[in-house]
């Protein structure tokens, strides 16, 4: 298990290690990316900003959750603050399990439950000015 | 009145920038609930929003606006998550 | 869209880099790995044997197949040949998408797809003996 | 008999076990089906199995065993493929 909120870009390949166990057969890696759009608008960048004391908490608390659904699974998580460009890795979720039907849906209950609960909040740069993205909203800065 | 007891406040995001500050230092009367202390914020800080749009955190987690604080507690109010379908 | 079959060792993020583009939000990616456990017994080691002028068109099609569902996907699919290791990768898909639900979606079906038609078998080497895994089965090698 | 047609054979996996060999130049009548091109081979190669098991493959996509097979045609006979869970 492996939480982490990151200034650093995330190497998906680490929390896959993280995850690796001699009985897991399946990992799904869940990478989030920073996309060109977004509203119909182009996004220049974006910068994520957290409460890092407790959005590692709140990560481990879904883990445990996960590991109460599938016993099996292995759980890593780390998502990145700062200033991010278009393409760069904002999050990634990777769970392993002994088969593929648990690890698909384990990861992606991991990151459906990370981006509700999990205290991370994205500034959108766009060519009609910058948001903060809250929930389904995107609220213009003052 | 009894002794007022102290707490610290955090803001993140867009209630950072409304409230003007990322750390406010707060005294609130005993028995105060997550709800009076942020009562007791936005009357000082106009811009902020209603309490609908915002959750309230007591030492790091989750917690009912109705929760009482008690002294050197650390609150914070925590607007939407970035959620959304990427 | 990149489609491997592979005697060397299967590089992940390589597959990530090729479905990456500025429009993608979500990217998923599946790997197999080699358990150390089969039917209740010991595993030592794994062959796995491709019909390789098959394989890949195979895997195209489901590329193929993929884009019709989900046009705004990007896929990567490799799979390894050998002699595979216990916690080797020995099968990656990967597939990019705007949003995470879609990503997931596609990655599941490329996955499934893969492992019903695309000719590549795998002779389990345990501590029952040695057995080709043809579908649900294990067959007992001569 | 009208002049038979050659086609290249390919075993894989248990099939190729079973059968001793990889490769297999196969002389057939003209018009043979794959299903033809199978029990040929079954007649010689003994302990391959019955045809239920086995996909067909020609010119390296899969075929119905009543698919016609030509001259200079390369068949696959294919067991299940690993497939499961894992």
């Amino acid at each position: 298990m492996r939480y982490d909120v990151q200034k650093e870009p995330i190497d998906p390949r680490e929390l896959e290690a993280a995850v690796t166990y001699p009985g897991a057969g399946a990992i799904c890696t869940f990478s989030g990316i920073v996309r060109d759009s977004s509203r119909g608008q182009t996004v220049t960048h974006l910068d994520y900003e957290a409460y890092a004391e407790m959005a590692v908490p709140q990560m481990r608390k879904i883990g445990q959750e996960i590991k109460d659904r599938w016993p099996e699974a292995r759980v890593a998580m780390a998502h990145r603050t700062g200033h991010l460009e278009i393409g760069e890795v904002s999050v990634v979720v990777s769970v392993s399990c002994p088969h593929r039907a648990e690890a698909f849906e384990a990861c992606r209950w991991g990151i459906d439950r990370l981006k509700e609960s999990v205290p991370i909040w994205k500034k959108e740069h766009a060519a009609d000015g910058t948001y903060w993205i809250e929930g389904d909203q995107a609220k213009p800065v003052a | 009145m009894a002794v007022a007891i102290a707490v610290r406040v955090r803001f993140f995001a867009r209630l950072r920038e409304l409230a003007g500050a990322e750390i406010e230092a707060l005294q609130v009367p005993p028995g105060s609930s997550l709800a009076d202390v942020y009562d007791a914020l936005r009357a000082k800080h106009t811009t902020l929003p209603a309490r609908e749009s915002v959750r309230a955190a007591l030492n790091q987690e989750f917690a009912d606006w109705n929760a009482t604080v008690a002294g050197g507690d650390e609150v914070a109010f925590i607007p939407p998550v970035s959620g959304g379908r990427g």
